[in-house]
């Protein structure tokens, strides 16, 4: 197991983690959501992804692990279609809000429950379980019950779920959503630190700033801006045309 | 409308828990053939504890207030899931507020299941005509929420009433049910008005929790 | 909403000690040996019981009362009435009314084992967590959908209930106040209920995503059933189960063997 | 009604909106969840309420509202004991998740409600519907579906619906949390515009320093602070001692 990870995490130092090809996707017939997106990622690239509330941002999420079927284009994980509606072992998301992925009744289960689904055996399981809380540093919460953790508690075991799966791409949707500033902190600290390809969904541009290495820029369902977050965030014009300001910490080190 | 421990004789208690596995089986069948049962499990959960949560509001009615006991509405939502949410909310009923019993659960999920299936029959009929729907829905949500209480609160009363003492003379027992079911009438006029104005609230607001 | 009853799960007692799925066996059979005892000479010999796992299970007698207190009431209501309507044989004239010895007799058995059942479900349950009383049951063989549906419902009780909390609060913070039962407070009923429904059945499907996104339904996990099984090695638990279950057995045999009363 | 209202407000540039006196709460025997708070608020200001998660902020507004009772001291709003368990009218307290405050199905629905159970008469309603919907500018959402609204219409929505009851005093429970920055940005600008006294309770400290001109912070349900924004703010040590960061915004001109 450990061996094919390694095996692929070299090879994709070349390949694309992510492509998506002329994307597009609407709920109903009605209304485009997501409408011809061409993406690249590579592999180990740590990706913001900024856009106002409703620009698409959670639907291209799910598009991208396969949940969401899109209308039309093609999406590819490490050059290989991905299955819709089915389980996509290379790709694993977090979502907006923790409680809603922390379903079992315990920290330990929650996390199990994603391995016993691949059929992993216990022993394998128990070790998947202790890597995980300790690389997200919440291994003091193995035994306790999902729903009387704190907001920064619950987000830190809910990625703790999504990286037992050993994922190579890791989707955070607003992880720092209701977080207060030292669980903000803390997360910024460990999303600096992981190895694993991501892209980072936020309103919290700060966030983006210290954590991604490339920024782009959804509007109603279309991308208007790919780049680097100083160059993207510090264009008052763009980020104001696509309902956004430019954060605190860009505007102050550019006008003086 | 629980029955408690210690009231029924164990072959009554007995034959409960052998219908309710009978049922229980049968509606997983049921639910075995549905195309989204894995979609419908988490929905189906979710809902349970809703209606759990929801069966702990108080509606006044002075000088007292009632909990209302939903089965006709979880039977016209839920489908046959209904049954297996009903057995699952009045287990945690008789574990976390001792309302109904361990040794009853099976008498209890007969009671307050079996309408709820009826109710969900009944209101499937609401896909019969093609028109005037709003007013078929009204009149079937009436019939579902009141007809299913008043179905529980009958089988209630009658288990109820024959099984507490062998000494009892029938008459007394005729008139015991019949007293109790003047009450139920009461509530089964209420749940069936509630079941109206929620279903009409839920049509209005969020219909596909309706058609599935 | 606060659902202690979990409160004294972590106790260590001998009732604690006691597998929860040995413990589902033993104390279950002992239920249905109380409701079978129709004998009034049983009946001290049930409270003797209880009364013995009750004080083993270190629950404080604060905790049972409490919880007795509602159901009491029902059972009080039901059970005052038995010596009035039930019987033949007259053992005391109150004006117009009779009370009856057979009655009276049926309402003590009804209630003593009401308070027996009650308190030992209550050690049941109280001397472990909820949930592994739930994984316990996965391990008797209930069906999968079943244990699922309880696993999930159990998970968002609390968080649901909060919900309803705060709704009625903001209710309240907006001069709501049901005054007396008109058809508008229960259409504000139906809304708050309405509203519940509609959040829940949104984030299950939020939930539903979640879950298929960690394997859920994929086909190795549905070949694949988890068991817990009992623990052989635990001859304590083992040895509780066999007693308990003798007991009940005794019970049972005593009741078909005794001579009724009176 | 309307000049009541006018008398009121010009009573109270004399008097103390909010007085709290060694206001204690504890939700159960065990851990104080509040201590000993002091607090003056006098008509018309706006006040900022900071700390991490679990200080106390939620606790506090709920009691200052009437809904907890406090275990000891007294809670005064305009000089008047206020009536625990029961409605009081001076007071109005937006929700952090607008969901939580929006049940009827209609947005008008909604903001009638308040309205209707206060006996208003027809006439009545109908006008203050107007101009708390005029007034949060959402006049164009009225027949909408509450529930169906996106994230920031429905905090609009919820002002509105507290506005109508026409509190002299707002408390606002982190009412920017999800919002995105086009959302945001409206609801500083209408809370710059509002006259009512206000208390904001968030975790967003750029908006707080836009918006309040006292800022009292909380920790493990002491108040630990009170001045200014920027003199509390700007206090490096202070704000790290009790779980805060420096907001980006004074770092910058102060460093430079
Ligand atoms: N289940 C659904 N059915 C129909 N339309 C939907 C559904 N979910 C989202 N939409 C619509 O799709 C659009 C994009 O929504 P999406 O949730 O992807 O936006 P977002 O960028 O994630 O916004 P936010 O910042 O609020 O999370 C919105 O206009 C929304 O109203
Ligand atoms: N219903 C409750 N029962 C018991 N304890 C509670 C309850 N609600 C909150 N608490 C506890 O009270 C403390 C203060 O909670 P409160 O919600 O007031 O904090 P807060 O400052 O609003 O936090 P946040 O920033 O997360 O909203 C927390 O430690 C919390 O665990
Ligand atoms: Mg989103
Ligand atoms: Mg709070």
């Amino acid at each position: 197991m450990t061996n094919l990870i390694e095996t692929a995490e070299q090879l994709s130092i070349k390949t694309k983690a992510v492509s998506l090809r002329n994307l597009c996707f609407s709920y109903e017939q009605e209304r485009a959501i997501l409408t011809d997106i061409n993406l690249e990622i590579a592999s180990g690239e740590s990706v913001g992804l900024i856009g106002a509330n409703g620009a698409g941002k959670t639907s291209l999420f799910l598009a991208v692990c396969g949940i969401l079927k899109p209308t039309y284009g093609e999406i590819k994980l490490f050059e290989r279609p991905i299955q819709t509606g089915e389980f996509n072992p290379e790709i694993g998301l977090v979502f907006q809000n923790p409680s809603d992925q922390l379903f079992c009744p315990t920290v330990r289960d929650d996390i199990a429950f994603g391995l016993e689904n691949i059929g992993l055996d216990p022993e394998e399981i128990k070790a998947r379980i202790a890597s995980a809380l300790s690389l997200t540093g919440v291994t003091h919460l193995a035994e306790r019950i999902s729903h009387q953790l704190s907001g920064g508690e619950k987000c830190m075991v809910a990625i703790a779920a999504v990286l037992a799966m050993l994922p190579q791409i890791v989707l955070y949707d607003e992880p720092s959503a209701n977080l207060d500033m030292r669980a903000r902190r803390r997360l910024i600290k460990f999303l600096q630190s992981s190895h694993e390809t991501t892209v980072v969904s936020s309103h919290d541009l700060e966030l983006i700033i210290e954590v991604c290495d490339r920024v782009v820029m959804l509007n109603q369902g279309r991308i208007v801006a790919d780049g680097t977050p100083e160059e993207i965030m510090s264009n008052t014009s763009l980020m104001e045309a696509n309902g956004l300001e430019v954060p605190h910490s860009l505007t102050h080190s550019h006008r003086r | 409308m629980h029955i408690p421990d210690g009231f029924l004789s164990p072959s009554v208690c007995i034959t409960g828990y052998a219908l309710t596995g009978g049922v229980t089986w049968q509606c997983l069948r049921q639910i075995d053939r549905d195309r989204d049962i894995q979609a419908n499990i988490p929905k189906a959960s979710l809902l349970t504890a809703a209606f759990f949560v929801a069966s702990l509001i108080n509606i006044p009615i002075p000088p007292t207030s009632i909990h209302l006991i939903f089965n006709g509405l979880m039977g016209a939502l839920l489908g046959y899931y209904a049954f297996p949410a009903i057995l699952i909310g009045l287990f945690f009923q008789a574990v976390m507020f001792q309302h109904g019993g361990m040794s009853t659960l099976g008498v209890n999920a007969i009671i307050l299941g079996t309408p709820a299936i009826a109710a969900y029959y009944l209101f499937q009929q609401r896909h019969l005509l093609r028109d005037k729907k709003p007013f078929l829905t009204t009149i079937l949500s009436f019939a579902s929420g009141a007809g299913a209480l008043l179905l529980s609160a009958t089988m209630f009363a009658i288990l109820l009433v024959t099984n507490i003492s062998p000494d009892m003379d029938i008459n007394a027992e005729r008139t015991a049910i019949f007293i109790s079911l003047g009450g139920y009438g009461i509530q089964a006029v209420i749940e069936g008005v509630f079941t109206v104005m929620l279903i009409s609230f839920l049509e209005r607001v969020k219909p596909e929790l309706l058609n599935s | 909403m606060k659902l202690i009853l979990d409160r004294y799960a972590y106790l260590d007692s001998p009732l604690h000690r006691w597998q929860q799925g040995y413990k589902l066996i033993g104390l279950l059979s002992l239920i249905f040996a109380f409701a079978v005892i129709q004998n009034i000479w049983l009946l001290p010999l049930m409270v003797i019981i209880t009364w013995v796992l009750f004080s083993l299970s270190e629950i404080p007698v604060g905790f049972l009362i409490k919880r007795l207190r509602y159901p009491s009431w029902f059972i009080f209501a039901v059970v005052i009435l038995l010596p009035l309507i039930s019987g033949t044989t007259p053992i005391l004239q109150l004006g117009y009314l009779t009370i009856k010895q057979e009655g009276s007799w049926q309402a003590i058995l009804i209630s003593v084992r009401f308070f027996c059942i009650l308190t030992v479900s209550l050690v049941l349950f109280g001397t472990a967590p909820f949930l592994n009383s739930i994984k316990a049951m996965r391990s008797f063989g209930m069906p999968r959908v079943i244990v699922d549906m309880t696993l999930l419902s159990y998970r968002y009780l609390e968080e649901l209930g909060e919900m309803l909390t705060t709704m009625q609060r903001a209710m309240k913070l907006r001069g709501f106040k049901a005054r007396g039962f008109n058809r508008r407070t229960l259409k504000v009923f139906a809304q708050l209920t309405g509203s519940i429904l509609i959040r829940s059945y949104e984030r299950s499907s939020r939930i539903y995503q979640a879950m298929i996104l960690r394997g859920y339904g994929s086909q190795i996990s549905k070949k694949k059933q988890k068991k817990i099984e009992f623990d052989q090695s635990d001859r304590y638990s083992l040895r509780a189960t066999i007693t308990v279950v003798t007991m009940a057995i005794l019970l049972i045999v005593l009741e078909a063997i005794l001579p009724s009363f009176p």
